[in-house]
């Protein structure tokens, strides 16, 4: 982001329309790109424009028909079996091909790993701005047609929304889970392009060897949920149940220090000023007194539940949702609601 | 010092929101404990009075579970619980160099 | 080998607090440091080094002059030599413009001290946050990208190949591909060492090569600094304060409590699916039978009040 | 490699290590300068005031810079005497401390340490920061050649060791000049950073520009121990501490942070700080143990300055002065000591005999009874009973109703004799306290 007043130069005006590309892995798109498609649809109806998708893969002309039911006018078709699997370079490569061709005023793009992976690849090679990691996007209405692109700064205490005034397509990519999708309508008309792959494999270095899914890992940082647990577990056997609860609630489960220390459960889990700092959408605290050391690594959190005995405990004065009493009764009670009420987490947004 | 005071507190008992004030203060929390208790049978048969004398409030007795917890990530380094621990039971180190606590006033 | 090694001073902006009376930023007691992520880029190079005798380390960073500081750190945890490009005309730069300047200062490091293998970038900085300096660089020096990479695999000097572990949502992907190649690297990479007293010792006598923009004759200077950035901050503002709802449930709405646990996880789960909360989590709340009241027990009684 | 050495490694770099790297620096010797915390000042806290004279001792011209990093000048210092809800005071304001050159300053530790210690840098002195000094390195005769520190290779090897790591001196407890001071040789300090509009401060402290004020009070407010707190204006805050033995301490149960709250709370300070926002708490320990409690200065290859040997005037508030003086006489010193081509033990011993014979060792002396003194009396007594004795003759002195003066005053000399311990009481007490002040 560069300070200070650019100079008024005259906005490029051959670029209309807004584009999502969209992120798909093995034929299911992430619906981050459908949050995307959802927004995308409101600024072009803002601006009076249409709304592009641009799907890149191998076989997923389903995920080309979905993004129109998802409100995409026109879908950009790249299907090739060089883009079988994310790599940057075909990708880059092909998407800025459809962009030179397209000429969009607006590309946005799923704030995820492979998202920010490709934008910033796309972004050099068309000589634009990219804006990344936004939570709000808006547009200015005609004839200015400009992206507010905002999004949190300086450790997410500054919000700040910039603009890209010269240079088109003005391009951002937008966190998970922040944008509504619309309601999938399969009946939904939409032109479908098809667009030729011109990267040969031989030009292409990187191979992608495996993947190795690993549900078993501690991803404190990119989990939705989080439900941690302190002294008042009272033990390991306490934290099984809060295993349960996130699981069901698609999260993981995190732990103070002292839980950590008393070898309840692996360090990996250990949230505050020693361990991460995390702030997940929803976090339940069970049985953590609140010591400053552990609030400091989760007061960010969206939402914020706190289980506790002791009424005076200083965790209630960050909670959103205060409930005084016994873990061992309160936390099975939650775990018997979230089961009853067949909530499934396992498809969060947040991680794709 | 031969003092006998008698727990004379005048004022009014006024609530402090300890963890407030902690919050104010930068810390770069060293990945090992710089204070260790050197025998928790110690602090048992202790009158404990690190738990008032501290101005951190880094040492909590667990009752439960019969051991001094030491929240070392809030220390102030003051050193008072060095000198005042009435059995030296404290191993009381610096934290490692850089780490610890950075006044943004001092 | 020879590698070099991207690195930002910037604020420390996980130190930066709200005032809550006036809801402005603390800036007080904020300090410089080299972006910790870059803190591990450095740590992996040097790693290299040890692994391939021989290796090379140079850090190239773009900032004002006291930015030397930040520099000096990395010569103390091992590289080589270090280079600040620092030039007004480089001030203001964005993502865009700061890429394009790194890519031209690696090209002339290049030039000076031999060709580079490998560029090692942090995977976003603390301040700006936005993880596109490394991807332009790759784009820009034409380099295989291998972003949020948590592992090396494996370097092997003589087919020129890389395999490194990226760091993706729900697992890690494996990819191999050509030298020269850029990485950026997540915190998981390595544990940054602390520096020997020896390396702080070279490091508080060591002056940075400083290139200036004249050093740079070929530049393009319309692509560089304020000028060469197409985005500017709109406006910038300190959001509202998080408002805790700091509601005491008690499983009984209306009433006084307390309830049941029972009522008391009801009352959570009405509270909480009443937000945006699964929407935003992608929670797939099982549809309610109508009647229901939105919020049923199990035996399809209404729960108390039910405010969902 | 072969080990470098160094003509002096400086431990700690607040005022005492800063002025000493600075004085050897500036002669051309080298020096490291070592400290703990993330930049100097990082782990300081600071209960008094920066005084303008010891500073240009040591770096003429240097409190006229631009840089210097002061809040404000001081104009007044008042006195309180605190009763539960009233205050006796006496204070001094001269419109002479308000033009330059200014006596004394407010000022942060954060801003402040690392400012001299960047004289030190610019004199040539290595920083080597974030680096704990973990033990001495001594020779086969006992010398002391150096410090192992707690980073890898991190033993330096040096001519001499200039022992200034502060209160919690554990390199002077290594050595076994001292053992580790006794609960009644320290006091513990809480204080904190309370921000206030820069009008708001000079309204209430009556002030103009850059001008401030210093209050130290005792009474009521120390909750029968034996302390002393501190107000000090910033340009845009305000210093709020207090200090109390640590031994009063253990014995009363008083939490600290409960302590300093009740301080904020009292009516007579309540109103100054009103509206304020806390930024900043902090704690730290001040040796109070004066002449008495000081160690042996220099040894075979070591000096101790500031802090660490107990230089604190905590009568007359001067730390930082002492500790500046100290380090700057240990620098002289090794200088000369090192011109000399004699390091020995016998010729670091002329810095002990300086610091014994300027105002440093001159003024410690001079309060050297003040400790014993304030041991042998009841802080109970002399803090509530005999202040809040005072305060109440005030009262009744200043409360005009239709009673003759003369019994009033009668009653009121009665009451405060009464407060002492009777008539011999309060004669002992002055007598004593006056001696313990005057040495």
């Amino acid at each position: 982001m560069a300070k200070g007043k650019a100079q008024e130069v005259q906005v490029p005006t051959d670029h209309e329309g807004v584009l999502i590309i969209v992120e798909q892995h093995g034929g299911q798109a992430k619906s981050v790109s459908w949050q995307l498609l959802g927004q995308g649809r409101r600024i072009a109806d803002k601006l009076g424009t249409r709304l592009m998708a641009l799907v890149m893969g191998h076989q997923v002309e389903e995920v080309a028909q979905e993004a129109i039911a998802y409100g995409a006018d026109v879908v950009y078709l790249a299907d090739d079996p060089v883009l079988e699997q994310y790599r940057t370079q075909p990708y880059a490569h092909t998407a800025v091909e459809v962009i030179r061709e397209a000429k969009p005023e607006i590309c946005l793009v799923g704030a995820t790993y492979t998202g920010r992976d490709l934008a910033g690849a796309i972004a050099t090679l068309v000589e634009t701005g990219l804006t990344a990691d936004c939570t709000q996007i808006d547009v200015e209405p005609p004839p200015s047609r400009l992206l507010l692109a905002s999004r949190p700064a300086m450790g997410e205490k500054l919000m700040a929304t910039i603009l890209c005034k010269q240079r088109r397509p003005q391009m951002a990519t937008a966190r998970p889970g922040v944008f509504e999708a619309l309601p999938k309508d399969p009946s939904r008309q939409g032109e479908l392009v098809r667009v030729p792959v011109t990267i040969r494999e031989e030009e292409i270095a990187a191979r992608v060897l495996e993947f190795i899914r690993d549900p078993n890992r501690v991803n404190l940082e990119d989990a939705p949920v989080i439900v941690a647990g302190g002294m008042g577990m009272g033990g390991p056997e306490g934290f099984e149940m809060l295993r349960e609860l996130a699981r069901l609630l698609g999260g993981e489960v995190g732990a103070t220090r002292p839980a950590v220390d008393a070898g309840w459960i692996d360090r990996a889990h250990q949230i505050g000023q020693t361990g991460q700092t995390v702030r997940p959408k929803l976090y339940i605290a069970c049985g953590i007194s609140g010591a400053v050391q552990h609030v400091v690594g989760m007061e960010g959190s969206q939402v914020i539940v706190a289980i506790n005995q002791d009424p005076d405990a200083p965790i209630f004065q960050v909670a959103d949702y205060r409930i005084v009493g016994d873990v061992h009764q309160i936390v099975p009670a939650l775990i018997e609601e979230a089961r009853r009420r067949a909530l499934v987490g396992e498809e969060a947004v947040a991680r794709g | 010092m031969s003092v006998q005071t008698q727990n004379g507190k005048q004022a009014a008992p006024v609530t402090v929101n300890l963890e407030a004030k902690l919050f104010t203060i930068r810390y770069k929390a060293d990945t090992a404990p710089h204070l260790a208790i050197r025998d928790q049978a110690v602090c048992a048969a202790c009158e404990r009075p690190c738990e008032t004398f501290c101005p951190a409030r880094v040492y909590e007795w667990q009752a439960g579970e019969g051991r001094m917890h030491v929240a070392f990530e809030n220390c102030l380094e003051c050193g008072t619980c060095r000198i005042a621990c009435p059995h030296q039971n404290i191993d009381w180190r610096y934290p490692t160099g850089g780490t610890g606590i950075a006044y943004r006033y001092g | 080998m020879h590698v070099v090694v991207c690195v930002k001073q910037v604020p420390d902006s996980r130190e930066i607090r709200i005032d809550p009376v006036t809801n402005t930023l603390i800036r007080e007691g904020v300090p410089s440091i080299v972006n910790v992520f870059d803190l591990h880029g450095v740590e992996e190079a040097v790693r290299i080094k040890e692994q391939f005798p021989g290796t090379r380390v140079t850090v190239v960073s773009m900032g004002p002059k006291s930015a030397v500081a930040a520099l000096r750190e990395c010569i103390s945890l091992g590289a080589d030599e270090a280079v600040l490009v620092s030039d007004r005309a480089f001030a203001g730069a964005d993502t865009l413009a700061t890429s394009y300047v790194l890519s031209e200062a690696i090209r002339k490091v290049a030039d000076q001290w031999g060709p580079v293998d490998l560029v090692i970038c942090g995977k976003q900085t603390l301040d700006g946050d936005t993880g596109q300096v490394g991807p332009g660089i790759a784009t820009r020096l034409k380099l295989e990208q291998l972003t949020y990479v948590e592992r090396i695999r494996q370097i092997d000097p003589e087919a020129r190949r890389i395999t490194v572990e990226r760091h993706l949502e729900d697992g890690v992907e494996v990819v191999e591909t050509a030298l020269p190649a850029l990485v950026t690297v997540v915190e998981g990479i390595n544990q940054v060492r602390r520096a020997s007293m020896p390396g702080m010792l070279r490091a508080v006598r060591y002056e940075p090569i400083t290139w200036t923009v004249d050093d740079f004759p070929e530049i393009d200077r319309t692509r560089i600094g304020l000028k060469g950035s197409p985005t500017v901050v709109g406006k910038a503002w300190v959001p509202e304060p998080v408002s805790r709802a700091g509601e005491t449930l008690t499983g009984q709405d209306g009433e006084e409590g307390p309830g049941t646990p029972a009522e008391v996880a009801r009352q959570l789960f009405d509270r909480l699916l009443a937000t945006e909360l699964p929407a935003q989590i992608g929670w797939a709340v099982a549809p309610v039978p109508a009647g229901d009241g939105g919020a049923g027990t199990p035996d399809g009684s209404p729960v108390n009040g039910g405010v969902a | 490699m072969a080990k470098e050495h160094f003509d002096a490694v400086v431990v700690g770099a607040g005022p005492a290590g800063a002025a000493a790297a600075y004085t050897m620096a500036k002669a051309g010797l080298s020096v490291v300068l070592l400290d703990r915390g993330e930049f100097p000042g990082a782990k300081n806290m600071f209960g008094g005031i920066i005084y303008r004279h010891e500073l240009e001792e040591l770096i003429p011209g240097c409190t006229q810079e631009r840089t210097f990093p002061v809040e404000r000048h001081i104009t007044e210092q008042r006195y309180w005497l605190l009763g539960p809800e009233s205050v006796v005071s006496i204070g001094h304001k001269h419109e002479r401390f308000n033009s330059e050159p200014y006596n004394a300053w407010s000022t942060f530790r954060v801003k402040f340490d690392p400012w001299l210690a960047g004289k030190a840098e610019e004199a040539g002195a290595l920083p080597i920061y974030q680096t704990v000094a973990t033990g001495l390195i001594r020779d086969r005769s006992g010398r002391v050649i150096g410090v192992h520190t707690d980073r890898e290779d991190g033993d330096l090897y040096a001519d001499v060791v200039v022992i200034a790591d502060g209160v919690n001196s554990l390199l002077a407890e290594e050595l076994g000049v001292h053992r580790t001071w006794r609960p009644d040789e320290v006091s513990l300090a809480v204080k904190e950073v309370i921000a206030l509009p820069r009008e708001t401060i000079e309204e209430r402290f009556n002030l103009e520009g850059r001008e401030g004020t210093t209050i130290e009070f005792l009474g009521a407010t120390s909750q029968g121990m034996t302390g002393l707190g501190f107000l000090y204006t910033n340009r845009e805050s305000i210093s709020l501490g207090i200090g109390v033995m640590v031994s009063d301490l253990m014995r009363s149960g008083v939490k600290p942070y409960e302590l300093l709250e009740s301080v904020k709370a009292h009516p007579m300070i309540r109103r100054l700080i009103k509206g304020g926002e806390t930024k900043e708490y902090s704690a730290h320990m001040i040796p109070e143990g004066a002449w008495r409690s000081m160690p042996k200065l220099a040894g075979d290859g070591w000096v101790i300055c500031g802090d660490a040997a107990q230089m604190v005037n905590f009568v007359h508030r001067e730390g930082t002065n002492l500790a500046m003086a100290s380090g700057r006489m240990a620098g002289e010193t090794i200088v000369e000591a090192k011109a000399n081509g004699d390091l020995s033990a016998q010729a670091l011993a002329a810095y002990e005999r300086r610091v014994r014979e300027s105002f440093v060792g001159k003024d410690l002396k001079k309060i050297q009874r003040m400790p014993e003194f304030l041991a042998s009396q009841d802080p109970k007594q002399l803090f509530d009973g005999l202040i809040g004795a005072l305060n109440e003759a005030a009262f009744r002195f200043f409360t005009v109703d239709s009673r003759p003066k003369a019994q009033t005053h009668k009653e009121i000399m009665q009451d405060l004799i009464q407060a002492a311990g009777g008539p011999g009481g309060l004669l002992r007490l002055a007598w004593r306290g006056w001696r313990a002040i005057n040495g």
